[in-house]
């Protein structure tokens, strides 16, 4: 989240749309009543199905699943018509004023410049900025520049990932001195391209692709941007959204039409505004600060390819250089990305790490491809992953297309599941369907390992508003259950003795992996989070404070990290987490003086425990806060630095006079509403195009219905349905409140609060259909067919679209095979996710959960 | 209500004093109020597992930490100091005590061996030796040192880890670290999905 | 008296008044239930499952997000779930918490005759105590809301004890300290009156819904269970809360002046009786009569 | 009308040394056994009536012990009425004669009861005493099955839970006053009439001034057969 759970309370306007926060967090949602009730907030929903959030909302719109960026481009189109933006915001914090280069194609055909249809990729050199000056009028009288807001998607409001494809063909640079026009006049500037892009989304074409009746529409776009009426910049609106937006074969263009909107809006960095990804896991952002990815080093470090010959070459490719026009500044905090590398290379192998050795560059793996999830399945089944753990992750349950990944496992030599409940992955090889005799025939030897639960272990988790917070060990671990670190380290160290017994292909890595954890064999969670802040490895000074660190010294944060190895750091993120002051993850201080809910001394938030980020924007280029009431950060002309209620994201001394740009973490030092280059694999604008499962054409560009760059995998499990076949019913998967994936299916309560699984279907189609309420119902897809009880409701209703009835069910994901009321055999034992495509969005190959096509009968 | 001696006492009075039709009740209606059960239980601090709203909870188990008790949990409830819950905890949440305390969990490693149709038990140290032994196995089987270019990648693409989502920061450095090392490429956890 | 004692107000079925009655300064409790900012997310009721610890039971998926039809013996709170159409057809899913009210002038305690079955503490709770309870079932006529439930196998009454054992510790009710959206909310009756009546100001004048109301039944005197509601004039909608809850007149009648009717009416016929034979004396028959004179 | 029964095969009427039987060991079994049972639906029913006899329940095993039996021995009650009905159903007939004998029932209250009319077998007190209880068991029988299984009547007919205690407790009231009028005569006011529902035996005298027709009736019966 750009913002947090508590700083909800502060906004004025929600829309809440691609997430069900009331059913899937509702403990974060209390924050968006307390806005709704202390400050008459109010709250859009936009939501294939009626959902409990929908109960509590003062405007609830029913959208085809799948059709979020038509949406919002005609929300995007009525803010610029109606002149509801922050022009001030807009043209000092956005790259709005930038010019782009000539060339440059706005996907009128549904292409952008540079497509190859033969790779299905683009070549983006087209999308990026045209070196020069002030190409508008002359400079305005105060230095009124501009700085280009951060791919707000790229770090935080984003995606769960956001990383850049890898591309092994290098990009050209960005120009150094970027052309602007200040008046937003120029043909070629961003503002005007993004109108011209967005003028196609007009309210007649709003609803022919999402259904939502012309007036509605334009009663939510009037109401949300209604915060920027005559140019109002008090009020303040979010955007909350979860998988809802994140699972579609353009998930990540949806979110970043989401921050473009916010940028329009002058919403990111104020207290009550950003963009905010309810994320799933406990630790699902944690896992993925840690680099649990394969595309990121811990810290979003981008991960080496073949074409970095050195570490030099590497830290070139990575290291971002300024790009921003000549009046202005931009931080370009990634600038730092060397010290981070080195230090992360030092932490990983200590001594073995040396200045000649390129600090161990070459022990870590190079990338080329995409090796993300579907890709692990895909290549199991073709043969080539031979092995797999999987430590609280069930693949099999999450699919997309379980048979297929069942058929994979069935393949695979060996697999290690760490679990604390029988699962589905566990016991693949007696799924239903497989006969003892095929059961002689799977040869794959499954270890199933007890781990231990959430209480018996301490360590540090990290929520979606990138807090850290420590937890204790409350009971010990039942039975001969063993700490999941405790298993991976004492299986490491037996590999490593086998290396060093045996010896075995380049076993360096292995062999000089730092291990200075107090007990080998049990590594505690302490000594890993002391490593993760990192520690001085020689006497270290400040120049400017004098202040010296001495070699040994937990570092106080990762402004001390350098790049000649003389810092080692686990995760320059979380640098500052566990310093000389103890560990800040278990700081319980419950004071919150400006009561916005920043609460600065309770646990501790990455990076440098900053609870708002951009907060710099909430203030115009003078440093004063547009909205006095809620005051976050300001510049303090006495003591020349900024200052305030949360720790200002921004260079600390940088006089508002220097004109720099509040999104730090961008080379432009602004928010992108163009996304330049190799920021997206599918255009620099967002585009809408039509689910890859669709029972439409695309109603903008019907000869380019999909998104151009999104391959579709080759094997044999791997189908595709189209409305000719039968299959004209979308489908949409989602979670429960009172289940969480396959995991409460082991809970007795949870079980008696939702005994079986069930099929959301409409009122008029289980009419058309003949299902009654409680019906065994059939549903299947391209691939495969689930079967559970139908659920007959008026809360979703038929939708027109493009002149066609269409019809949309959803389906909750719980039902597995084993469980409580699985093994009493009270369901059909069926896996949602055998329905699902096995197709992923281009930026952060997330598969495609939500919009698919299905038939629906009668068991 | 036990069988007080007052109550003796009067069911016997009134039983031989035959009819009495305005008869003085003596019988204390006294409401036995529940003690509270979590009076003296120990109190540790948690947080709930499922969702990334990170609620704090406060975990009732057994004993004050003396030596002779294994603690057993009790109740599960909100940490009202916790800033973004304040006590209050979601269905799933609250019932984190069936969670901790369950019948289902899994109490020791199985195995299944090739070909097989049930679990057997083996103990720790043999599986985690085996398992050593299949990944130093695969890995050599199949570790790239240089790619078709001739350009250095030292990756292993046979294996794969996936998880870690629910797991602590500590636990997934340590796997990104452990995998890394050995050249894993195939790396992903629920973030992805 | 133990000092439990003092903090009852009225006890079921008990001849005379109760000891505590009038005793002790006691503020009085409530719950508030703003249905417009409940997400159905039955947090509640498995707070209250947990707290109470009673036992688990297997339940039917049944066309709807309900855990059950019913509260039961062993789920004193359960979430009514109703898909409702509004005026403009637009389709909303109202959810409301039911439970045992905690009526000022319980209907449940004035049917039930056991002695100390039902007791209503000082500061307005209700409880059953299964001890004392005869398992005779009067407090399901008694009870306006229909919340009383039988275990057929121990023949108890059970129902929502607002978690007296936690209040009495200074602590809430376990479903409120759960409550994520803050729907529910615990203090004083006075204090909850005046934020439910705020809220519903603000929904009327904020939010659209002209008709927003704060439900506190005085046909049982008021209760210390009140609602903020979307259309305080449909309650009906909300899962059959009743428009005018009271006890019912048959109940109210028979516990009343048929009780009085029916103690003189006994008493008259026993006295009659007495008196008859004193003035008439027992029949003779001829034979006696003859001896005796005739005198009667 | 008479029942042979294995301890005794004498037949009502059957004349011995001046003492005429009244009621056949069968008839008095049943009798009783509607009397017990009655009783003791009588105790647990006033304590659950009222609290200031509630210590009833006590005597009799305490509350729940008592709400256990109350219904089981109601139903037994009834069981012993529809008995008894199915014997003396014909006896209880109301005749011309009961019909004069109501208009002047003064005189019997003021026991001056030659100036009535001769009565049969039962005096019309009796039989409205036998019409009062056989229809009020069957009120409380209905009534009663509502209330034992109350919790099984839907919310949506709860006006049948409100009547069935209603119509219990009204009926129960009518049944009181009869029993104590009946337990009166029977034991204080009618000397021989305890005798005659325990021995079964009544004077030949005593059948003469209480209940002339049936006297007669039974010896020119037996005799004319004899």
């Amino acid at each position: 989240m750009t913002n947090g759970w508590i700083d909800i309370k502060n906004t004025d306007m929600m829309l809440i749309m691609g997430g069900n926060p009331a059913e899937n967090h509702p403990c974060g949602f209390k924050w968006a009543i307390e806005a709704k009730r202390t400050r008459n907030a109010k709250m859009i929903v936009v939501d294939p199905r009626f959902t409990r959030t929908a109960a509590t909302s003062d405007l609830f719109l029913q959208i085809r699943a799948g059709a979020d960026i038509a949406f919002l481009g005609g929300v995007l189109r009525y803010a610029i018509e109606n002149n509801r933006i922050a022009k001030e915001y807009l043209v000092n914090y956005t790259n709005a004023a930038f010019i782009v280069k000539e060339g440059f194609k706005l996907p009128e055909d549904g292409l952008y410049s540079g497509f190859d249809g033969a790779t299905q990729t683009y070549d983006r050199s087209s999308w990026n900025y045209e070196e020069g000056n002030d190409a508008g009028g002359e400079a305005p009288a105060h230095a009124a520049a501009h700085t280009a807001p951060s791919a707000a998607a790229a770090k935080s409001a984003g995606t769960t990932l956001g990383a850049a494809a890898v591309t092994p063909t290098p990009l050209p640079a960005m120009p150094p001195k970027v052309a602007y026009d200040l008046t937003l006049q120029h043909p070629r500037c961003v503002f005007q391209l993004l109108r011209q892009q967005y003028s196609r989304y007009t309210p007649e074409m709003v609803e022919r692709i999402t259904g939502i009746p012309k007036d509605q529409f334009l009663k939510a776009a009037d109401l949300f941007t209604s915060v920027r009426k005559d140019g109002d910049m008090k009020k303040v609106a979010t955007i909350m959204y979860a998988v809802g937006w994140t699972q579609h074969s353009f998930g990540t263009q949806i979110i970043r039409t989401a921050a473009i909107l916010q940028l329009l809006l002058g919403n990111i960095g104020r207290a009550g505004g950003g963009v905010n990804a309810l994320r799933g896991h406990s630790n699902i952002q944690g896992a993925t600060d840690m680099g649990g990815i394969f595309d990121i080093w811990p810290g979003y470090l981008k991960v080496p390819n073949p074409t970095d010959v050195d570490l030099a070459a590497y830290l070139k490719r990575i290291t971002p250089t300024p790009s921003k026009p000549a009046p202005w500044d931009s931080f370009n905090y990634w600038s730092n990305t060397p010290k981070f590398a080195v230090s992360y290379l030092k932490a990983m192998y200590g001594d073995a790490a040396t200045k000649e050795n390129d600090f161990a560059f070459d022990y870590m793996p190079k990338v080329d491809r995409n090796y993300s999830w579907t890709q692990i399945w895909d290549n199991m089944y073709r043969g080539s992953v031979k092995g797999m753990f999987a430590f609280g992750m069930n693949g099999v349950a999450i699919g997309p297309d379980s048979q297929k990944n069942i058929e994979a496992l069935k393949k695979a030599d060996w697999l290690v599941v760490g679990e604390i409940y029988p699962d589905e992955t566990s016991e693949f090889w007696k799924s239903p369907g497989i006969t003892p005799e095929e059961m002689k025939t799977i040869n794959t030897t499954v270890y199933r390992l007890a781990c231990a639960g959430f209480a018996e272990k301490d360590g540090s988790m990290t929520n979606s508003a990138r807090w850290l917070q420590w937890k204790n060990v409350a009971v010990p671990p039942p039975g001969e259950c063993r700490l999941d670190q405790d298993i991976v380290a004492q299986i490491f160290l037996k590999v490593r003795d086998l290396y060093q017994t045996q010896g075995g292909k380049f076993p360096d890595p292995i062999l000089n992996l730092t291990w200075a954890y107090t007990n080998a064999q049990h590594p505690a969670l302490g000594d890993l989070a002391k490593e993760l802040n990192g520690k001085a490895l020689a006497d270290l000074t400040d120049p400017k404070t004098q202040v010296t660190i001495k070699r040994g010294q937990q570092l106080p944060g990762f402004a001390w990290l350098k790049d000649d190895g003389t810092t080692a750091c686990g995760n320059w993120i979380y640098s500052g987490c566990w310093t000389e002051a103890g560990n800040q993850l278990s700081r319980r201080g419950t004071e919150d003086p400006s009561g916005q809910g920043i609460y600065q001394n309770w646990a501790w938030s990455w990076p440098a425990n900053r609870r708002v980020l951009y907060n710099r924007a909430s203030c115009d280029p003078s440093g004063k806060p547009y909205d006095a009431t809620r005051k976050q950060v300001w510049w303090n002309e006495s003591t020349q630095l900024w200052m305030g209620n949360d720790v200002p994201d921004f260079k600390p001394d940088s006089n508002p006079k220097d004109h720099m740009g509040p999104f730090i973490m961008n080379a432009e030092g602004v928010g992108r509403i163009f996304g330049p280059l190799g920021a997206f694999a599918d255009g620099p604008f967002p585009e809408h195009y039509e689910p890859i499962e669709s029972p439409v054409q695309n109603a903008l560009h019907p000869n380019q219905s999909k998104n151009p760059v999104v391959k579709k995998l080759k094997t044999a499990a791997d189908k595709y349905a189209s409305p000719g076949d039968g299959f004209n019913i979308i489908c949409t998967t989602y979670r429960l409140t009172e289940h969480y994936h396959y995991w409460t299916k082991n809970n007795r309560m949870n079980v008696q609060l939702v005994p079986e699984p069930f099929i959301e279907i409409p009122v008029e189609l289980a009419a058309e259909l003949g299902i009654k309420g409680n019906d065994k119902v059939k549903v299947t897809s391209a691939r495969s067919y689930y079967v559970a009880k139908a659920f007959v409701t008026k809360r979703i209703k038929p939708m027109m679209i493009d002149g066609k009835k269409i019809y949309q069910i959803g389906i909750p994901i719980h039902q597995g095979y084993r469980g409580i009321q699985e093994d009493a055999g009270r369901d059909a034992r069926t896996i949602l996710n055998r329905l699902t495509p096995t197709v992923v969005d281009p930026n952060a190959f997330t598969p495609e959960f939500k919009g698919f096509l299905v038939k629906v009968e009668k068991a | 209500m036990e069988l007080s001696r007052r109550t003796f006492l009067k069911g016997a009075l009134v039983g031989g004093a035959g009819f009495s039709l305005l008869g003085f009740d003596l019988t204390p209606a006294v409401a036995q109020l529940k003690e509270l059960k979590i009076a003296r239980a120990t109190e540790t601090r948690s947080t709930c597992p499922y969702c990334a709203v990170s609620c704090g909870v406060l975990i009732y188990t057994i004993g004050d930490k003396a030596k002779n008790v294994t603690p057993q949990v009790i109740h599960v409830e909100g940490d009202p100091d916790h800033p973004i819950n304040r006590g209050t905890l979601c269905p799933k949440g609250a019932s984190l005590e069936q969670d901790i305390l369950n019948p289902r969990r899994l109490l020791k490693p199985q195995v299944r061996r090739p070909g097989s149709d049930h679990w057997e038990d083996i103990a720790w140290t043999q599986a985690i030796d085996e398992i050593a032994h299949w990944v130093k196995k695969t890995r050599d089987d199949s570790f790239i040192e240089k790619d078709a270019q001739g350009r250095t990648v030292n990756r292993c693409e046979s294996m794969a880890w996936i998880g870690g989502c629910t797991d602590t920061n500590e636990f997934n450095y340590l796997v990104v670290k452990t995998m890394r090392s050995l050249g894993l490429t195939y790396l992903e956890n629920q973030a992805r999905v | 008296m133990s000092q439990a004692t003092l903090g009852i107000r009225r006890i079921s079925g008990h001849a005379g008044p109760a000891p505590g009655d009038d005793v002790e300064r006691d503020y009085q409790v409530c719950k508030l239930i703003d249905t417009t900012t409940c997400i159905g997310c039955k947090a509640c009721e498995v707070a209250c499952l947990e707290w109470n610890g009673y036992t688990f039971t297997d339940t039917v998926f049944d066309n709807s997000y309900q855990t059950m039809p019913e509260t039961a013996w062993n789920y004193w709170n359960l979430i009514k779930f109703n898909e409702h159409e509004r005026e403009d057809g637009s389709i909303t899913l109202l959810m409301r918490k039911d439970q045992c009210m905690h009526c000022a002038d319980p209907g449940c305690l004035t049917a039930c005759p056991a002695d100390g079955a039902i007791v209503q503490y000082t500061n307005g709770i209700v409880d059953f105590q299964q001890q004392n309870c005869i398992g005779c079932g009067y407090c399901v006529s008694g009870c306006p809301f229909d919340i009383p439930k039988f275990n057929p196998t121990t023949k108890k009454m059970f129902k929502c004890t607002l978690c007296v054992d936690r209040v009495s510790e200074g602590l809430e009710p376990a479903c409120i300290k759960s409550c994520p959206t803050g729907c529910l909310h615990f203090g004083s009756k006075d204090d909850m009156k005046d934020l439910a009546e705020t809220r519903a100001k603000q929904l009327r004048d904020n939010f659209g819904f002209e008709k927003a109301g704060v439900y506190d039944p005085a046909g049982v005197g008021g209760t210390g269970v009140i609602y903020v509601l979307h259309d305080v004039t449909n309650p009906e909608a909300y899962g059959g809360l009743p428009k005018d809850p009271r006890i019912p007149f048959l109940v109210r009648f028979w516990k009343g002046p048929a009780k009085w009717i029916g103690n003189l009416a006994m008493l008259g016929g026993i006295l009659g009786v007495t008196l008859h034979y004193l003035r008439f004396g027992p029949k003779q028959v001829d034979a006696e009569k003859r001896e005796n004179g005739g005198q009667p | 009308m008479s029942v042979s029964h294995v301890i005794s095969s004498r037949r009502t009427g059957d004349e011995t040394e001046g003492r005429i039987l009244r009621y056949t060991l069968s008839e008095r079994v049943h009798h009783w056994l509607g009397a017990f049972t009655y009783c003791y639906c009588l105790i647990t029913g006033l304590a659950f009536w009222s609290p200031y006899m509630f210590w009833l329940a006590a005597l009799v095993g305490g509350g729940p012990t008592a709400r256990f039996w109350h219904p089981w021995l109601g139903l037994a009650f009834t069981l012993s009425m529809f008995w008894m009905y199915k014997m003396w159903r014909r006896d209880m007939l109301t005749t011309d004669a009961d019909r004069r004998w109501s208009r002047v029932m003064k005189y019997y209250v003021e026991n001056e009861d030659e100036k009535l009319p001769p009565v049969g077998r039962f005096n019309y007190g009796q039989k409205l005493f036998f019409w009062l209880m056989f229809y009020g068991v069957i009120l409380l029988l209905i009534s009663g099955i509502g209330l034992w299984f109350v919790e099984s009547i839907p919310w949506s007919l709860r006006w049948l839970r409100y009547l069935a205690v209603t119509v219990h407790v009204v009926a129960a009231l009518a049944t009181i006053g009869g029993f104590i009028i009946h337990v009166y005569m029977g034991t204080a006011m009618v000397r021989g009439g305890f005798t005659s529902i325990i021995r079964g035996e009544v004077s030949t005298v005593w059948a003469k001034t209480h209940h002339r027709l049936w006297y007669e009736q039974i010896t020119k019966g037996t005799s004319a057969q004899k």
